[in-house]
């Protein structure tokens, strides 16, 4: 055993888990407003890098203008998304709707390859020192805004659910659409809210990675990968994404450091994810955080 | 029998017993247990405490699934249709544990005896359709009908499963008079022509006295009387708690 | 008389088109330029071009759908998996199928090889297969480490995600350096796509290495780049063809400096040579201003494209311009450089037994000192923030046990 | 109040459910409507609330007006802000949230700060629904169309359209629940159309009352004069006079009245 | 001429009860088959090739259908399935068993597989089991890279083409009977399934399985059971990508893939049979259609207007997710209702409205 180097992998599975987080996060919210899972929540991510890069490069804005033009972009994005693809799905199966999120995630992953190139790109360097050192490791200094805004975004969403008015609305439209109307919600406009919130926080994600490695099309897959988070903490629990984001990362270094150890297996850091996942659910079927759905007769 | 759920007692130390032929009614304020009474028969709740027999053979463990077989079937307060399905499947459906073929033999049809098993079995759930009057709406998917008709495609699914004991939870709710006629007609042909004991929620007080040959009342989860229709009308705790005050004010406003 | 068609099977949006579309580009233009400016025999060549996303199953559609219309004479190829799914297929309907993977197993015609797994006998590619480039990169460690003074044995690790493109090369590479006198150290893998592979850094560093091949293409390579210069990993990396460019420089940054990576090209874009005129009056064909920077892998596909024009060429003189007098064609030259290329493309040798078309490897180091973050790749080249910088060439002996794998 | 003017409903493009069905709300006053099973009395109250939209189905004639403005096609959350709120057929609380959060989401249209006060209001109506704290969804039918109604009150309306809200309930709740109806009524001037099964009580509190049958109104009069008709004694209200008909007594095959 | 009948005419349950209601519809069947079988004599390899893929990947979306379309159990990781078939077949023949049989054996092989991963799906409801099946998806592309003696590991495995009593079955004229055998016998077995005891009781399952439960059907049974029957045709469908295209590789069975699998179900029709092979046809055929379109733009006058050059196959990635968009919005349905609404409009026609 390895003390030092099992510790900075931990740390570092936390602070790459507060990303997964993040993202997880900006799951939960869509599936709570709308029980959609979002196939092209990575495309969200990456859309935000590229505008964010694009905005930081070829207009030369300095960080601290480009990033919240380019969250203001996102908020806009999402609610054309919305209005364009997802309102004249309203009423329609959750699986027809799940399904358009996949077309769109194939029509923005070849839409921003059109747009922005097929090449990775790197981010302009946004704070002086790139890196800083923490219980010995060397960590990107851009994660640290990534843990501050993830638990700023976190704090947002609880109060957001359990004390606003929208934020019950949101939860009685995912319960029953026909229900939410009746009650004099406009669904389309809660559909949009959640979509907008939604793309900007995959966006804030998309650009913490983007300044990590570099913006390409690959970075989509994060959407992908964060599936295991999301469900680990419960679908519709804000504080079991972010619980969920953090155990994946936590589990995929210490996954790297068995394997490296001793299996030898190569595949584990992706792979033991999945594993957890389905041992979890076999243990709890609605995840750490999830809640049960009624069954009365 | 006793059932709890985290703090809420639903149920405490209730015991009672449907003889074999009767319809048996559990009337009680709204909350007061009765539907888990009939979800712990059937077997959709486990009770915490205590022991449910049918036909002599302990069923307090059995899974749901497995009481079908044995001749519980029931009706739901709140519509529970395959929303998707016709309204013959959906009858058909009932016929589940009768049937025999699997998988294999219905995926050929033909061959396997399948399609012999279910046209025989077709045959009788016409009659269950001709019986509820249902037959123009036979291939409507149960989704799209109106709750009265849902609530007699329910029965008629119910009645299907061949069911000795059939458990019915509010089955008049939701209809107007005539209506009531038709089903009070039903349920007493079903108990008294093909030999089905009865169980029974209904609010409607009428009913519940005309077509019941035993009452039993739920209150706060404990059972506060039982008898008679007449002996549990005159009951002065069942007038307070249930009733109202006033019987035949209540009686008449129930009707 | 009726254009030549050929097949032209590309990844411009996939998950390779980092490197799909220079190369794929290079391609085009080079057989848009010869129809322009020579002709096959005094025909021209309708090229079909298709852009399969990567998706190995389209591509194998593709080929079904030409077969049976347009009949391709010869086709231009792309991926790993896709060109050793249509092995069996060329090699039943006998058409050269001149790829973009650079895979061993592609390189023997007979598959009498003693390490083959199977006989490709009509698949070609132009410069050395990954595993002979691993093995020069290897060599060449070897005498850097023994050039740095350092004594012991150096370690090495290979790294890539199990995939049939990084694995293709993986069991050459442990056997030669364990034979070279290296600590083969488990290899580390990591996926195809960017993500966050500080652990495998850690591991790297935690573990020793010395000389690390990264067998992925750039996109998670640079992941990698970037993850090591964070956690401060001192290791010499060794890319592969398609996993280090200009492009790739760019995106990692001061993270790419240093790292050695084969080119296939005797030149690369801006530098002179005989050849470089056409080069650059074919890189005119899809850009006018004449002001792009084409990467390497525009310079391979060019080249590869030429190899196969002028087999043709050569079929045409012969006859016949079918499948297998084009392949025939491969075997008629020694040291082949397409006529007009001298200088950029490297000389080939093809036989019938053989198709190690090359086994020479001119090692590049990549260079980068400054800001990369502003400033189109053209621009940051000509400033000199990035250089390819030539470091060695490693002729490999033609090792007939080397063949096939 | 409210005014339908002979509207046709159609679900999924080809079923036609009303034909040509007309009717008035007047303004402060309760209107009950009656008919049986699969006349058409849910799909009303739908089209004038623009829940149709949901369930595929449509006004293709006709003209539904609210208070002089029509408001056929509008979508249904603008027609709550106008005032107009329906208590769904079949309870339909949102069972994953508290009853204090259905009451809270009831309010949802309004901004007034005085959504604590009309929550111990609907406590005081329906003292039951105070002690229950776990989720909605747990609560018996009883208690859940309580909260149904509470949640309307929490919208503060001008109009509430109710279907059946008397189903499941029992008859001490029922009668409750219709003196409640009366009070919103009387205290609150809410204007109510009232679907109902239970023919005797929703006339006993309405000033006016329609009959349907088949998507088409058959017949209609002030809540008196039907409880003095025939035809609805005896369909409806059961039994000529005082003597109750036993449901034991009712043979095999009856006469069956239809209006059309 | 009608395909449907304008009453009802029929005299005994069996009647009523078939899968063909008229004698028109049995004929036009008939024909149909006659038809197709032969195709292979006018059509060209191209057009083959691509009703052979619409072949065995209908197989494999009927499959996802009966799982998510009868029995309401959304998978994500359909193509891993359809990967194990493809591998179990190869290595069953690699191990000297006829391809034929190797075929449906691989099918059972895949059930089994399909099984142990839908034990699951006895506790996991919805979207939970979905992501779970997407834990599937990824175990089992980790297994086929790492298990070499399987799957001949990340590099692949070549295998042998359908023979039977000695006939090579290795062209697209001929294999595509091989196809079009299987797709008539698997299509039948599942409309058959469909209208009988089990097929009844996994809709049941979809629709409300708290009242499927207390009709005396057994819902961990039933909902394994649809996982391995759903597994069972991905197999199918498997083995015979893998005898077509002689090579099976780890990199073709991605989620990417079992992304498209339930994009041919919701295409078609969720619960629909005839939808699985109607959006299994979609789904082959689009991208096609896509790109003729642009190869006709290509260099034309439009491209050169709009100076397409390189972005035309940008253009066409997004064409196909914009497709499905599209479908989803105007049909949402799924083609199969579209399907049905022609017919009942032919069957009132010309008095249609
Ligand atoms: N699954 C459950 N979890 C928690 N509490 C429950 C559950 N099921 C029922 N209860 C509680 O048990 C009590 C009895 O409910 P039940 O449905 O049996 O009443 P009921 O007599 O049928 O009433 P009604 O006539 O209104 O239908 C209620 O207070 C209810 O909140
Ligand atoms: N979504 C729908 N799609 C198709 N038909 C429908 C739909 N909803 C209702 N219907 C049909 O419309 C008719 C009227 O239904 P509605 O629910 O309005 O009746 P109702 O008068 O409220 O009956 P009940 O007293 O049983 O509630 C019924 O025949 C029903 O089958
Ligand atoms: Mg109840
Ligand atoms: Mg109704």
């Amino acid at each position: 055993m390895e003390w030092a180097l099992l510790l900075q992998l931990v740390l570092n599975g936390l602070i790459v888990g507060a990303l997964y987080g993040v993202v997880a996060m900006s799951f939960v919210l869509i599936y709570k407003a709308s029980q959609v899972v979002n196939f092209a929540q990575g495309e969200f991510m990456l859309i935000g890098a590229w505008v964010c890069w694009w905005l930081l490069t070829k207009w030369q804005l300095p960080f601290w203008i480009g990033f919240p033009v380019c969250l203001a972009f996102m908020t806009i994005f999402g609610v054309i998304v919305q209005v364009v693809v997802l309102r004249p799905l309203i009423g329609e199966p959750v699986i027809s709707v799940i399904m358009a999120t996949v077309g769109l995630s194939i029509f923005f992953q070849a839409l921003m390859k059109w747009m922005f190139g097929v090449f990775a790109q790197p981010f302009p360097p946004i704070f002086p020192a790139e890196r800083l050192s923490l219980f010995g490791l060397q960590i990107q200094s851009v994660y640290l805004l990534s843990l501050a805004l993830s638990a700023v975004i976190m704090l947002g969403f609880w109060w957001f659910f359990t004390f606003s008015k929208h934020g019950l609305a949101m939860r009685a439209t995912a319960f029953d659409q026909q229900v939410a109307q009746s009650l004099g919600v406009s669904v389309p406009k809660v559909f949009a809210m959640s979509w907008a919130i939604s793309a900007v926080v995959s966006a804030v994600a998309g650009v913490v990675v983007g300044v990590v490695s570099g913006v390409s099309s690959g970075l989509s897959f994060y959407g992908i990968k964060v599936f295991p988070a999301v469900i680990l903490g419960g679908l519709d629990s804000i504080v079991g994404g972010m619980l969920g984001g953090l155990i994946v990362g936590v589990l995929e270094n210490l996954a790297q450091y068995v394997d490296a150890q001793w299996l030898n297996w190569g595949n584990m850091t992706n792979i033991a994810p999945f594993y957890a996942l389905v041992l979890i659910l076999l243990i709890k079927p609605y995840g750490l955080f999830g809640t049960k759905n009624i069954e009365r007769v | 029998m006793s059932l709890r759920f985290g703090g809420v007692r639903a149920l405490t130390d209730v015991s009672f017993e449907v003889r074999r032929g009767e319809v048996f009614s559990i009337i009680g304020p709204n909350g007061a247990g009765k539907t888990s009474m009939v979800n712990c028969i059937s077997g959709r709740y486990r009770p915490t405490e205590g022991r449910i027999s049918f036909d002599g053979q302990d069923i307090t463990r059995l899974p749901p699934s497995r009481r079908a077989p044995l001749g519980i079937g029931r009706t739901f307060q709140n519509l529970a249709l395959f929303g998707h399905m016709t309204v013959l499947d959906n009858i058909m459906v009932g016929r589940h544990h009768l049937l025999k073929s699997g998988f294999l033999r219905g995926m050929v049809y033909w061959l396997g005896g399948a399609q012999t098993e279910e046209i025989a079995h077709r045959r009788e759930v016409e009659d269950i359709i001709d019986f509820l009057e249902i037959q123009h709406i036979r291939k409507e998917p149960a989704g799209t009908l109106s709750y009265g008709l849902r609530k007699r495609v329910e029965l008629a699914r119910a009645i299907a499963l061949k069911p000795r004991l059939i458990l019915l939870d509010e089955p008049m709710a939701g209809m107007n008079l005539e209506e009531k006629e038709d089903m009070a007609r039903f349920i007493l042909e079903l108990n008294q022509e093909w030999g089905m004991t009865v169980l029974m929620i209904e609010h409607d007080m009428g009913v519940v006295m005309d077509i019941s040959s035993r009452v039993m009342v739920l209150d706060f989860g404990k059972k506060i009387a039982d008898g008679t229709p007449d002996e549990v009308l005159a009951h002065p705790q069942v007038r307070r708690a249930y009733l109202g005050e006033d019987l035949d004010e209540s009686v008449e406003a129930a009707a | 008389q009726a254009p030549y068609p050929i097949g032209h099977i590309a990844d411009y949006s996939g998950a390779t088109s980092d490197v799909g579309v220079p190369y794929g580009r290079g391609v085009q233009d080079a057989l848009a330029w010869v129809n322009a400016n020579r002709r096959i025999g005094g025909r021209t060549m309708n090229v079909m071009t298709m852009d399969y996303g990567y998706q190995a199953q389209r591509a194998i559609a593709q080929y079904q759908a030409w077969m049976s219309r347009e009949r391709p004479v010869a086709i231009q190829g792309w991926g790993t998996a896709d060109t050793e799914a249509l092995t069996t297929f060329v090699t039943r309907d006998r058409v050269p199928y001149i790829s973009g993977s650079y895979s061993a197993a592609l390189t023997d015609p007979t598959g009498r090889a003693p390490r083959a797994e199977k006989a490709a006998p009509f698949n070609f590619f132009y410069g050395p297969s990954y595993s002979d480039s691993l093995r020069a990169m290897l060599i060449w460690a070897q005498q850097d480490w023994r050039a740095r003074g350092q004594t012991g044995r150096p370690r090495y690790v290979h790294m890539g995600a199990n995939h049939p493109y990084p694995n293709s090369p993986k069991a050459a590479g442990e056997a030669l350096a364990t034979e070279l006198g290296f600590d083969v150290i488990p290899a580390i893998q990591f996926a195809l796509t960017p993500g966050d592979y500080t652990a495998q850094c850690l591991t790297l560093k935690n573990q020793g290495a010395n000389y690390a091949y990264l067998g992925n293409t750039a996109g998670s390579n640079i992941s990698v780049l970037r993850a090591c210069q964070t956690v401060g990993v001192q290791v010499q990396f060794l890319g592969n063809v398609w996993g280090m460019d200009e492009n790739a420089m760019k995106a990692a940054g001061a993270a790419a400096n240093g790292v050695v990576f084969p080119v296939r090209t005797s030149a690369v874009w801006g530098q002179d040579a005989p050849g470089m005129a056409n080069i650059r009056a074919i890189s005119r064909i899809s850009d006018q201003a004449g002001t792009a920077y084409r990467p390497v892998h525009y310079l391979a596909g060019v080249c590869a494209a030429m190899l196969m024009v002028e087999a043709m060429e050569t079929a045409a003189e012969r006859g016949q311009v079918n499948g297998v007098s084009i392949r025939d064609g491969f075997y008629t030259r020694q040291n082949w450089v397409p006529n007009g290329f001298d200088g950029v493309c490297a000389p080939s040798n093809f036989t019938a037994e053989d198709h190690r078309g090359t086994l020479s490897v001119a090692l590049y180091r990549a260079v980068v000192n400054g800001d990369t973050t502003q400033g189109s790749v053209d621009d940051l080249m000509r400033a000199g923030t990035m250089r390819l910088e030539p470091v060695t060439t490693i002729n490999l002996d033609r090792r007939r046990d080397w063949l096939g794998w | 109040m409210l005014q339908v003017n002979n509207i046709e409903v159609v679900y999924n493009d080809v079923i036609l459910v009303l034909r040509g069905l007309s009717l008035e709300v007047p303004k402060g006053r309760i209107v009950a409507l009656l008919g049986a099973n699969g006349a058409g009395k849910s799909t009303t109250l739908k089209a004038i609330s623009g829940l149709l939209k949901t369930e595929e189905g449509e006004v293709t004639r006709g003209e539904i007006r609210f208070a002089g403005d029509r408001i056929d096609g509008i979508d249904p959350h603008l027609i709550v802000r106008r005032g107009i709120f329906q208590v769904m057929e079949g309870r339909r609380i949102i069972s994953d949230m508290t009853s204090i959060e259905n009451l809270r989401l009831g309010a949802f249209t309004r901004s007034d700060g005085e959504v604590k006060r009309d929550i111990e209001m609907v406590f005081e109506y329906f003292p039951r629904l105070k002690e229950r704290t776990g989720l909605a969804g747990y609560l018996s039918g009883g208690e859940q169309q309580m909260l149904a109604i509470g949640r309307a009150l929490m919208a503060r309306p001008k109009l509430i359209l109710m279907d059946e809200p008397s189903m499941g309930l029992s008859p001490l709740l029922v009668k409750e629940v219709f003196s409640i109806i009366r009070r919103l009524n009387r205290d609150l001037g809410i204007t109510i159309l009232l679907v109902e099964q239970n023919a005797r009580m929703a006339l006993s509190v309405a000033d006016y009352g329609y009959v349907m049958e088949q998507g088409k109104v058959v017949l209609d009069g002030t809540a008196s004069a039907l409880m003095d008709n025939e035809d609805v004694k005896e369909f409806y209200l059961g039994g000529h006079g005082t003597e109750r008909k036993s449901f034991r007594d009712i043979k095999s095959y009856k006469r069956r009245k239809r209006w059309l | 001429m009608s395909m449907t009948p304008s009453g009802d005419f029929r005299t005994s349950y069996a009647a009523d009860m078939t899968i063909f209601p008229t004698r028109n519809s049995r004929l036009a069947l008939l024909i149909g088959l006659a038809v197709l079988l032969c195709a292979p004599l006018v059509l060209g390899r191209y057009e083959l090739s691509l009703m052979i893929q619409i072949g065995f990947l209908g197989i494999a979306a009927l499959g996802l259908n009966i799982l998510v379309g009868f029995t309401g159990q959304i998978s994500i990781g359909h193509a891993a399935f359809f990967g194990f078939g493809a591998f179990a077949s190869a290595w069953l023949v690699e191990h000297g068993v006829p391809v034929p049989l190797a075929i449906p054996l691989a099918g059972v092989a895949t059930a089994l597989v399909g099984l142990v991963f839908g034990l699951p799906a006895a506790r996991l409801k919805g979207l939970y089991l979905a992501i779970a099946t997407l834990a599937a998806q990824f175990i089992l592309e980790d297994f086929f890279a790492r298990a070499r003696w399987f799957t001949g590991g990340v590099a692949g495995r070549i295998t042998e083409p359908f023979t039977l009593l000695g006939l090579r079955f290795d062209h697209d004229e001929t294999y595509f009977y091989v196809v079009v055998f299987w797709v008539v016998v698997m299509f039948v077995a599942a409309a058959n399934l469909m209208r009988s005891r089990d097929g009844r009781a996994l809709v049941a399952v979809r629709d409300h399985y708290l009242s499927a439960e207390l009709m005396g059907i057994n819902l961990a049974y039933y909902r394994t059971l649809s996982f391995g029957i759903a597994s069972f045709y991905a197999g199918v469908g498997g083995a015979l990508y893998a005898h077509y295209l002689l090579f099976v590789s780890v990199e073709a069975f991605n989620i990417l893939f079992s992304i498209q699998f339930l994009a041919m179900v919701i295409i078609g029709g969720l619960g629909s049979v005839m939808g699985s092979l109607m959006g299994a046809a979609f789904m082959v055929l689009m991208p096609e259609l896509v790109q003729s379109a642009a190869q006709a733009l290509e260099g034309g006058a439009i491209d050169r207007a709009l100076s397409l050059g390189a972005s035309i196959n940008f253009l066409r990635e997004m064409a196909i997710g914009a497709a499905i968009i599209l479908f989803l919005i105007f049909e949402p349905d799924g083609l199969a209702r579209r399907w049905r609404l022609m017919k009942a409009y032919w069957k009132l026609y010309p008095y249609s409205h």
